[in-house]
């Protein structure tokens, strides 16, 4: 059946988060920006909310709740500030990670020490970009080779674009094992922070979401066991699934901004008046509004649609198909990044010089606007996806995963 | 309520079933009846048996429009009558746009009928498309005038009363089956300076004294489809041809009945230019399919992948608006804002796609020929960001809803 | 220096054109639709003017005016009916061709049929784009292979989307001479259209510029003499230059047709009325007339600009350079074309129902744009030659010249 | 006449000079400046003895404006001054747009005392800017209120006359520059009722009683560039302050002065604006280069030029506009229309090309740090849009002028 009604359960969520947002985020976001981080007693709350853990299967810890309730807590976040989701912590992308290419028990095993007590001090993450292209092969730099005693490996390189990692308890690293299968030749592998060898490179000063923190890592030699190997990385279609479900969220949260932006325009528009009327009652400024609010029903809506899929795929739902969420997943994320985009620029349009002053929110939601388009997935990424599908061409690693040579992007 | 985004199984039945037949039989006729400006009747014909062998809303379109009651909420939500009727719409007009326009049965005529008729007029206009075995019949929907297109309020044809008549005089123009129609619901005004007060709908019946038809339009595009102009001169109308009766303008309804029109047509026509866009789109694909070594890198792919995703997503954006608002009057809910949301993105998404397509595709796409139709799709297409309200109308109607103190530009 | 006002030369040509094109041709372009073809009486003023010889070196037997006079013509003649000046025959792209590939001599000896008595009804015609792709490698399936002879080429094939195919004497046929080399191994061969083994294929139905005479040719075995291949169409570098050159002329007419599209556009915004006021008074529409009009502005300025630098590239100006104007060709190419369908596509929209009626011009205008956007070079290809030379990249005939793969276009 | 595109020997000459200082003394401390929110005074000390060393239009941005006499339009026309401006300001704000807003001198308080200060008042504000070897001195332009943008009609701030002197009240916000200006030429009004009749210019010296500087703002961008805000509390300024004397405004003058001074700055802000945008696509071409292994076959080169094809022709697009509108200037033709035109395109084209720029170059794009002033850039773009005229005033601008009976909208 088509029905575009939130569950009563997940209506109680979202206003809750909703709530949290507009309370606790919202009057603070330049709080967060200038401080470079979330108070402990915000990561407390959303923590007590468990919001980190919604959409993680109850096998593995989580709530169970699904992508769709995700979705609608992600917008609900990035519409108090679009940095506070970035910023919460918690397993994240490590997380999907880790179910996805450790498969359910070495997930479980993995997301255990996110769950219960102080773990809202806890965060992972996961290290994928490189700072630049490999000259003779596509793939990764950074190797992991067979160590010298034939067991366990060692890792070598750098890796770029690490969300959260100088806040890392806990990494998944990227490395290339089989450099003749280039792309098809990457392993993964966990790391403790800890880890011999491991360095954390200096936190980077980026243009937007200046609470999250955005860093890398240098691997000088780091030994892990065999173990520490996640079985499933390999193929590329695995791979494009992690990337398509992380961008999807990082596409709410375009929603969640968007709408913020849309809103406070709209009702600056309501009072600011200029040549005797409210500038809302030009019809340039008011189209204006109507474009920006048509991006904003339509981008929610796809995002909607394409949580669902993976919803469905994930219950192993007659007829559902991982295809069809790949390719809903590519155009959510294309279309909401573009309309979190145009709804930053044309929020501070709209409030004129105003708009271009820190008193006000929205140059930051500019900022932010853009410095998201490169977090999950770039719209570029996602189109090349799209059309491979349409076209039925196997997916290209190359132009569909980051990497310096389609474009690195933050995970 | 939950959020789900698969149609029910009886949706997806129609669906396929129209695809097919769009596939098979329309298709390969199209560029004909561009051609020829019209459609045979005898296909019309078979079409409505067709429709009526498989009962149900086989052709949604046609049918969803084709009932004289307003049915219930609680029935409208189970059979999910807007939906459905979007949902065949889009895969109907992804066949032949002009076909849909063309088909037997009251069409935009319905909805006012529907709305503001009289139990007595419901029962008489609709009745004469319960059989159209013998003789195929139209209905449609006459309001714009040569000096008011986007302002409808600015209408001129007049009606006075005289007797038991009305007289009409006046033109209309852009009037989809306007000559071929049994009934035309006409609006006119008492007096201009009344405003909305002052307007008037009737239903015109063919061989009404002093009613004819005007020139037939020579259109960019849907030249299958019968545009035509009607002029009423000293035109006379029974009284119980006023729509609703007299008693029913004490309020503003007979402008009222014109909105209400639009409200629940625009997601209509935002599928059908969807199916257009779809229909440019799969052209595309198919194109770089067929010519195109895919099998060994094309140095452009990545350019054409971009241009084809961009087309895809815009479509899916306006689909997936086009659903809402469609889904909200299921519900029964207000859906103003969002069927001409719908309109304005699918309008827009459309004709960008047929825009695109024919890039895509180069010198190729612009040749008209037998399987070559998307330089048809280009010319059908532009229209749907005009009729029922162009995009700039619609975004008058959504910021209206988005900014409550704002009454007029 | 910089100066941007024609000579009083080059006014009192471009002043005589536009008085042609406003009496002759805006009040019958219907006319020529009709008739899919220009009347004599139109073919003969034209050519009385000399406009088809214009930009000719006098050398070769044209008027040596130059590249700048060529495009103000070009935007006089399309501002009349975009068809016109694809329809007026004359040497045209074979002209082109004839002197880039043969040189100066011969150029000026296949010029010379073109000049004086009754060249008005002699036209050439350039045979390059193909139906399909070629499957196993670069370039074109239409082979030039030597003849048994050892004396002369045999062609054979089938060239596809040719400007006056069913109306030209002669042709420059393109063909694959050496098929290791790819797009690198092409030849140009002139053909008479009575050659034995040449037939012309039917006539195509196109979205727009009906008055235009769009076709193919199909080549068994024709046979021609070693003197028939022009010696310099080898190199890609080359082959760019002549797409450049022909597109920035169709640039010129986007311009022309942009021109006439926003003027007439305007006019109707003021005479029509709605809700009170003429349409042109809300602003959206009024801002919509306003963007088309930066459009031709720009538009018009970006070809004179790349007309200017082939002109100076021609008289060895110091310091000209052919890269510098392939640039800024390709520049303008891709602004004029899609500036013109932007202009076609809200002339309708501004029009609203009417618009959509050939009883108004505008719809005509709407498909001529898209259709013109698919001749001499595409948006895309001049976009891919632009970001080459930006990138100090060699020019990939792949992707700059048309091409089952790129873009075929008509020529 | 005729058509040509190359600049002059001279302005050739200008443009490479400026480049070399751009990019080799500007860029590197840009960054820095940014954090700092300023530029030491030595280093703007610097600038000026080297302009002042090679006089001549060396920094013609600078200069051009810093004359106290108009040229006449012969000088005009054979200096090609306000040509030689734009190409000046492209290059410098190619190197740094805050620098070229922080440059001492007259800056945008030039143009309205230029042209309608009275000789003595050209003598007497014109004349600090001399000799700057000992102390930098600058002059700013006080229209904008915190209730009068875009609307510079619907200014607030009230002026009296008082004895022999005018007393100022109210504030004024967004002035660059204001608080360390020698002078500001402050715009008041006598009567709001009076519209633009009952405007006044005033040049208010520092430390004129009852004048003091407000906030100074935080910027999302060109955060070098003070921002300041302008209160008056009675302040009383010398009536041989009033700009032009009581004469001149028997006629609208004082607010055409304002807009005389938009006229004028309109294609310089322009060029500014393409000189970021520029700043960013050569970049991104750069990153290409340097990232990309370009010498195998990048899957996604064809997307990527594509790209950076429809930055490069956007900006050369306003850059051609931008020329016509300074070249009109140049010959004394009116050039209202041209100069909004070039204005609106430059500052969409800017901003695309710095968000553009950083899709290209990818997460990279978006840090900050030596040698990486993409995302600085991308904040200082987006107030080019805004300042001198929002790109919806420059459309009505253009619009009033495409479509004579237009009045307001």
């Amino acid at each position: 059946m088509i029905a575009l009604q939130p569950t009563d359960d997940q209506k109680m969520v979202r206003d809750s988060v909703a709530q949290f947002a507009e309370r606790t985020l919202r009057p603070r976001l330049r709080e967060f920006e200038r401080a470079r981080d979330l108070p402990d007693d915000v990561l407390q709350a959303a923590h007590g909310m468990g919001l980190p853990l919604a959409a993680f299967p109850e096998a593995a810890g989580g709530s169970g709740l699904g992508v769709v309730t995700q979705v609608l807590i992600e917008e609900e976040l990035a519409y108090g500030d679009p940095a506070a989701p970035f910023a919460l912590g918690g397993p994240g992308a490590y997380g999907w990670a880790a179910l996805l290419f450790g498969g359910p028990e070495q997930g479980k095993a993995l997301l255990a020490p996110f769950v219960g007590e102080g773990a809202h001090t806890r965060v992972g993450a996961v290290a994928w970009g490189e700072p630049r292209a490999c000259r003779d092969r596509g793939g990764m730099v950074t190797t992991a080779e067979r160590s010298s005693s034939g067991q366990g490996w060692t890792l070598r390189g750098e890796k770029a674009y690490v969300l959260n990692a100088d806040r890392a308890q806990g990494f998944i690293v990227f490395a290339q094992v089989d450099a003749a299968r280039a792309w098809e030749g990457l392993g993964a592998f966990v790391l403790p922070c800890d880890a011999k060898g491991l360095r954390v490179l200096p936190r980077l000063d980026t243009l937007g979401l200046g609470a999250a923190s955005f860093g890398g890592l240098a691997l000088d030699g780091v030994e892990v066991s065999d173990d520490a190997r996640l079985p499933l990385a390999g193929d590329a279609q695995r791979l494009a699934w992690f990337f398509a479900t992380q961008g999807l969220l990082v596409a709410a949260r375009c929603v969640g901004l968007a709408r913020a932006a849309f809103e406070t325009t709209r009702d600056y528009c309501e009072q600011r008046k200029a040549f005797g009327k409210p500038i809302g009652h030009f019809q340039a400024v008011a189209f204006t509004l109507a474009d920006r609010n048509m991006d904003l029903e339509a981008a929610r809506t796809m995002v909607w649609h394409a949580a669902w899929l993976w919803d469905e795929v994930a219950r192993g739902a007659e007829g559902s198909d991982a295809r069809s969420a790949l390719l809903h997943s590519a155009w959510a994320v294309s279309f909401a990044k573009e309309a979190a985009m145009r709804a930053g620029d044309d929020a501070v349009q709209l409030h004129g010089g105003s708009g271009f002053m820190r008193d006000y929110p929205v140059e930051k939601w500019m900022r932010d606007a853009k410095q998201m388009q490169l977090c999950g997935m770039t719209a570029e990424q996602a189109d090349q996806l799209a059309a491979a599908i349409a076209l039925g061409r196997p997916i290209d690693p190359a132009l569909v995963l980051p990497g310096a040579e389609s474009q690195n992007v933050f995970v | 309520m939950t959020i789900e985004f698969s149609p029910n199984k009886r949706q997806r039945e129609t669906q396929a079933m129209i695809h097919q037949f769009a596939e098979g039989i329309v298709r390969p006729e199209s560029l004909k009846w561009d051609r020829e400006h019209g459609i045979p009747h005898d296909f019309l014909r078979r079409i409505v048996m067709m429709a009526q062998s498989m009962g149900s809303s086989a052709l949604g379109v046609n049918r969803g429009s084709g009932e004289a009651e307003e049915v219930d909420l609680e029935t409208r939500k189970k059979r999910q009558i807007a939906l459905t009727t979007i949902l065949s719409a889009e895969e109907m007009s992804w066949g032949d746009a002009g076909l849909l326009l063309c088909l037997p049965g009251p069409g935009l005529g319905a909805p006012p009928v529907r709305a503001s008729g009289t139990p007595e007029q419901r029962q008489r206009f609709f009745s004469i498309f319960e059989d159209m075995s013998q003789e195929l019949r139209w209905g449609a929907y006459a309001l714009t005038e040569p000096g008011a297109g986007s302002d409808v309020s600015g209408i001129r044809t007049s009606c006075r009363k005289d007797g038991k008549h009305w007289v009409i005089n006046g033109r209309k123009c852009f009037i989809t089956n306007g000559a071929r129609a049994s009934w035309n619901v006409v609006f006119a005004t008492l007096d201009p300076s009344l405003g909305r007060a002052g307007h008037r709908a009737f239903v015109v019946e063919k061989g009404t004294p002093g009613f004819s038809v005007g020139k037939i339009e020579d259109k960019m595009g849907l030249r299958a489809s019968e545009t035509a102009e009607l002029v009423f001169e000293d035109c006379r109308v029974p009284e119980e041809n006023l729509l609703g009766g007299e008693e029913s303008y004490k309020s503003k309804e007979g402008f009222m009945t014109a909105m209400k029109t639009f409200d629940n047509t625009r997601p209509l026509v935002a599928a059908m230019a969807i199916g257009i866009g779809r229909a440019a789109y799969d052209y595309a694909v198919g194109f770089v399919k067929d010519h195109y070594v895919l099998s060994r890198p094309i140095p452009r792919y990545a350019a054409l992948a971009e241009r084809l995703a961009r087309i895809g997503r815009q479509l899916e954006a306006a689909r997936m608006t086009t659903w809402r608002a469609a889904w909200l009057a299921d519900q029964g809910e207000p859906n103003a804002r969002e069927a001409s949301i719908c309109k304005a993105m699918a309008g827009g998404a459309a004709i960008r796609a047929c825009i695109e397509a024919i890039e895509i595709c180069g010198a190729e796409g612009s040749i008209s020929g037998e399987h070559q139709l998307l330089e048809k799709w280009f010319r059908d297409i532009k229209v749907y960001d005009i009729f029922e309200g162009t995009g700039q109308i619609q975004r008058i109607v959504i910021s209206k809803r988005l900014l409550p103190d704002l009454k007029a530009f």
